[in-house]
């Protein structure tokens, strides 16, 4: 047991170290992650650069055929090079949604034009992909999905809004799941499309968030006209092309960002109460150890899931466990950092809130962080079903016709 | 048994209730916020007018002499509505400290004020972050002025005057009237948490101030705070219900997978969970409110209790009504974070938990009995 | 607000002290509460002597007719009385199943002869009675009961097993209930019965729990004959006649026993930690404040209820609320005075375990508190179903005819 | 990446479950517990048989010489199966000491006969309520003779020596080796929450002892804590396990109202979380197994959250899986109750939660860097 690469994974380590130290700075020591930032368009036209620079010299599409320009690598690779790139200061990944999964489903899923379409310019970062797919009524229930897309000649005219879309305002192309049939059981009337994002009637606006930044968008979808050629796999096929995709995203949910155990256990040595580090407190104490055993506890299950990879094996469901424990212990995290500044706990000016209102920040995103791309509660289903083969909840609605399922007050 | 509100002031609460739930429908407070003013400068009058501002005011100096309890009741009804007002500062602290505190002359002359609206206090205490301590005040009184630095004031930029707790020239910390029209007042706004309770730097450089004369030592402000913890304390649960049944609501409407989520049994046991921390706060508050009224020497524990369960219901209903909701929840056009926000807000502006389970624990090894009645 | 009686409430406590005063003596001041004793047949006839001295004086029976020895009297007064019988070292209550369920549901739902012949012996102690409705796979799906009742001309014959039955070793009746028509759904198909524990056939065992002690019993029943005289209610009835004797439970269920707050708290001065008292240690203080704000919180709500009953309001769920926060603060009190003690927490001598060994033994019963009169998953659904008027669990064996329904492995 | 158990390593823990699952049939340990007995005198010369006793111990005493993290493995199937055998007091903690502080004539003559069983060795630490500490320690060592009382002592009634940490003349704390057949010696057995790990008090009267020469100060025994801890946090994730897997199969195998109830969602992320917690404190043990088997500096830091996450996990699931299996768990006829003792045995044996997050704070306080690798 030890925490060593293998001859080719330090090999490999290697060569990502040496054009990341060539290409990018280095973070300094204290450098805060947010869960929490909005991109703007500089940020977009520098990331469009590293990608193009990341893909010209072979570190990115880690499992891409070679042929659309991939590396037919191995996952470790993809994770070595992410755990070294993560040491430098380099423009925000926005093309995950496009690299990661929606080329991989077009790849699976899609015609070979298709394909040569847009393999290139997403791994290029010439073109940014979003995902179609929540809607104000259909979250957890991805499947009771009610935009609509009824076929017109060879095209399909969809109408309907969407909602909780990342990076969907400087994104050129969409995946979206429509309701081709809603005579059908809601699994079956599903078609998915590839949008682009320039068509008419496309209607993007971002939403403010609690913490009154927008790193998410709704779009309104009218009389939209996407032609036939551009749908991917069969009419009615929806879902199982989006269950594709959504298998891509597993490896891609990861742990939420933001003040962690050692930010807290800094500033709990940092303020005083009672003339001592609240460090000393045997209350903070009690916290402080519950979460560094739970950081250090997913970062050695990330190390046994890499491991599993680097032998072969295929990981289990550490993702899930990732995403759960964490977005609760950052929530935590941050509710703690504003508490143990008692009576100014609720200031957030930079001057007086520690480390620049972080933890006041992160309380206001955590909560974010306990829903998007699963709530906890779909999460514990997850791992109840998945892991531990626990019967499914039960559903009145699986085989009924989606036009006849109880959708309560509107 | 006689443990539950009388009817009069039960029948007022219901009337507070009607009023602000008619007055503030949903999103009204959201839009009053950004205004970007200091406070609802349209509502605060209406208030007034209702005579709730003077509820626990003597008639002898413009209130309406309900006593404490009925205060109680629209403190609960403040946290369920969450008006854009300084009600908390001018009523629950600067009314509260003058009552208690004052000179006959000050209460005849700030009370009425008080009562009618037409003057707003505010409570400066704290000197940054920290929990309340002799130790931490380091603002002094010294020839009739005062000098020093006061942060967070809530609500100040609302407010006229503060009750300023400083230290005297025998080096006892005395509370202090200073209005904020003096000279040598700077009040700087913050950044805050909760956005619906403003609050600014104070800074005092040698200005003209009035000593409450009752208020000799620092006993006189954790009476103040003790007194102040039992109505943020109905607020706090009046929020924590406000804020489970919007989730509820929510829940009951929202339909997945064909049924309402609110017949998930993740959902029915968390809400259940959150409706029963929610009632133990309320008996806890109940009973200090039993102690505010009679002024019985359970006070500081009762407050203790009062405060600590029903800021953590609070913040747990406020968290978990934002889960239900899910991604609407986290918008900023759900008046979910407003809740959210309070709640934080509420559990640490008398101070932290840490802060009150010391007072409390230390008064239960004084006092060796562990409850009253 | 004030904690004064009324000046009848208060006309009744005097009485019921003077009657107390007169009859039994005061517990010190640091009596222990336990929640697993087991009766031996000392305290029957001690439990079967008080009962008809109470019963005499007027002291019992406070909701029943005055023809059956009862007061006519009021829900407080009953409260009164248990509030200063409480202060009392009296024999153990053995007599709530009769008197306060048995009896009243026989009153609303028996014959006049089952009432003439059962009231007063019950009421002044002479015979005990105990229930006999779950069983080993009839839990807290109570109506999913297998006890088979079958006509046989003026008798029915009854076969199956009971569980958890308090008191049932030496009770002479039970309330039994059983399936008498498998052919229709569950709630149908079921009648009460009126049981003669001396009648062949009836096998009592007792149940060895977790602590050693046994304070349930099984109950064996091989072709037990009952009259059909002995039937309470109409033949397939049993589950309305079930449902309102266990309306009358719910005002019995009450707060778990055993060690409470102050009992922490004095441990909490006594245990020394680092050389000062656990009582100083800021993590034991945050426990400690938790639990007393529950204590308090349970106690005052008790009096909320109380005065709503005083000024003849119907009392809300606090039974419920009582149950669900006491057992889980036992446990919970149980488990951190052994972990106070360190190394020696394991240990159960009473020379070495403060008090007796009293946290420790209530670690052992404790999980028993989270189960029995409805288990803590129970509880919550009643309070989210008749409180929050949340929807039902869905059910697929409602109207399914009961022996379709799927009961697993067996 | 390599942060798993060898192949080798795996396939013994695999011969090793396999063993107990078919030798210790449901029922098994609680009937060998009535029998009064101090541990099961069948079962323990069998495992000693397969090796099992001798894992860690070095070829050239006797063992197998296949290191710790073997024993790692060979702990959490302890702590699934609870054989009711001395294993823990004898090779986690008594051999444990005399591999690490023993001269070499000690190692010769102890260590052959605990790994093949022959010999079955304690630690006396504890002298009543508390966590370790030296001052707690008033046992003497002085003209080699131990004089002092040790409670409790686990296992000491099927011990035939125990290593006992006393004070020696210089006032520092070392480790002794004491014979049970030595003159001076009473053993008085405890009544014990956990009934399948008796314990003793032990007394000490001018009884001849030998001390371990490279024990010479508290540093020894804090050493030895460490290691043990990680050996016993594999025997709490196994136990965790094991009682998470009880509930998971009688939840699947119970039905009410027509369904499993584990179909229910209260059980299903009762038991996710139970899963979570599970997952995490498993990772904080093997990060232990690797700095025990490394002797990195990390130990000291990794031993405190393997033990803490896995005590919490362990305790956790023992105390639900009772809740899951309803009445039937919360009687003495079902193992339910053998893990809900050992988990709260576990949780006290080398010093409570408390002892353990003070000496990780204090830790990390020093080293500055909060993990290593």
């Amino acid at each position: 047991m030890d925490f060593n690469d293998t001859p080719e994974e330090a090999a490999f380590r290697a060569e990502a170290r040496a054009f990341l130290n060539a290409n990018a700075v280095l973070k300094s020591e204290h450098s805060r992650t947010s869960g929490s930032r909005a991109f703007n368009a500089e940020d977009v036209a520098l990331s469009k650069a590293w990608q193009g620079k990341k893909a010209e010299a072979g570190f990115a599409g880690f499992h891409w055929p070679k042929k659309y320009g991939g590396r037919e690598g191995t996952q470790m690779q993809a994770i070595i090079f992410a755990q070294e790139e993560e040491k430098y200061l380099v423009p925000p990944g926005i093309f995950n949604q496009g690299v990661g999964m929606a080329l991989p489903t077009i790849m699976s899923c899609g015609t070979q034009a298709q394909i040569d379409r847009y393999a290139r310019p997403a791994l290029f970062g010439e073109e940014v992909w979003c995902q179609l797919f929540s809607e104000p009524a259909a979250g957890s229930d991805l499947a009771g999905l009610r935009t609509r897309g009824a076929r017109d000649g060879d095209d399909w005219v969809v109408n309907g809004q969407k909602v909780w879309t990342s990076n969907a305002h400087f994104s050129q192309f969409a995946m979206l799941v429509a309701r081709s049939n809603p005579d059908v059981p809601k699994h079956q009337g599903l078609t998915f499309f590839i949008l682009d994002m320039a068509t008419p009637g496309v209607d993007v606006r971002r939403i403010k968030q609690i913490s009154g930044t927008s790193n998410f968008c709704e779009v309104f979808l009218t009389d939209v006209r996407i032609p036939d050629s551009q749908r991917l796999g069969a009419v009615g096929d929806g879902w199982k092309v989006a269950m594709t995709m959504l298998a891509n995203e597993r490896f891609t949910v990861g742990q939420a960002e933001g003040p962690d155990f050692d930010d807290i256990f800094r500033l709990a040595k940092l303020v005083m109460l009672d003339d001592a580090p609240a460090v000393n407190d045997a209350a903070v104490r009690e916290k402080l150890v519950n979460w560094f055993c739970q950081a250090q506890g997913l970062k050695y299950t990330r190390l046994r899931m890499q491991t599993a990879l680097s032998r072969g094996k295929t990981p289990g469901p550490e993702a899930s466990i990732a995403k759960l424990v964490s977005a609760t212990k950052l929530q935590e995290i941050a509710a703690f950092g504003v508490d143990l500044l008692g009576q100014a706990g609720a200031v957030m000016d930079s001057e007086t809130a520690p480390f620049d209102a972080w933890f006041q920040n992160a309380l206001l995103y955590a909560p974010g962080k306990r829903i998007a791309g699963g709530t906890d509660e779909i999460l514990r289903n997850i791992i109840a079903e998945r892991v531990l083969k626990m019967p499914a909840d039960m559903r009145v609605d699986k085989d009924m016709p989606f036009n006849k399922i109880p959708a309560g007050p509107r | 048994m006689n443990f539950e509100f009388s009817e009069d002031v039960t029948a007022m609460r219901e009337e507070v209730k009607r009023f602000l739930t008619k007055r503030l429908p949903t999103g009204a407070v959201r839009h009053q916020i950004e205004t970007g003013d200091a406070f609802d400068r349209e509502l605060w009058p209406e208030l007034a007018g209702m005579g709730w501002l003077g509820v626990a005011i003597p008639e002898a100096y413009g209130g309406a002499g309900l006593g404490h309890e009925a205060l109680c009741m629209i403190a609960e009804e403040i946290g369920r509505a969450l008006p854009f007002v300084p009600f908390s500062s001018s009523i629950f602290l600067a009314a509260q400290a003058i009552l208690e505190f004052g000179s006959e002359a000050q209460k005849q002359k700030y009370l009425p004020g008080l009562a009618d609206g037409s003057l707003i206090g505010t409570f400066a205490l704290a000197e940054g972050a920290g929990d309340p301590s002799p130790d931490a005040v380091r603002t002094e009184f010294a020839s009739g002025q005062l000098t020093g630095r006061k942060l967070p004031v809530f609500e100040a930029a609302a407010a006229h005057f503060a009750v300023v707790a400083a230290r005297s020239g025998s080096g006892e910390i005395g509370l202090f009237i200073a209005g904020f029209d003096a000279e040598g007042i700077a009040r700087e706004t913050l950044a805050t948490l909760d956005i619906g309770r403003p609050a600014a730097t104070v800074t005092f450089t040698c200005v003209a101030a009035e000593a409450l004369p009752q208020a000799g030592n620092w006993s006189a402000v954790t009476r103040l705070l003790d007194q102040a913890a039992i109505l943020f304390a109905f607020e706090a649960v009046g929020g924590a219900q406000a804020a489970a049944a919007m989730a509820l609501d929510y829940a009951k409407s929202r339909y997945a997978f064909g049924r309402p989520i609110a017949a998930l049994q993740a959902l029915k046991h968390k809400l259940a969970d959150i409706y029963v921390a929610t009632e133990l706060a309320r008996s806890n508050a109940y009973f200090g409110a039993w102690a505010l009224e009679a002024n019985a020497p359970e006070l500081p524990a009762a407050a203790a209790a009062a405060r600590i369960s029903a800021n953590e219901a609070f913040f747990e209903a406020a968290k978990e009504n934002i889960q239900i909701h899910g991604g609407m929840g986290f918008t900023w056009e759900s008046d979910c974070h407003l809740y959210y926000r309070r709640a934080k807000q509420l559990s640490g502006n008398l101070g932290s938990a840490r802060y009150w389970r010391n007072r409390l624990i230390d008064r239960l090894m004084t006092q060796n009995q562990t409850a009253a009645a």
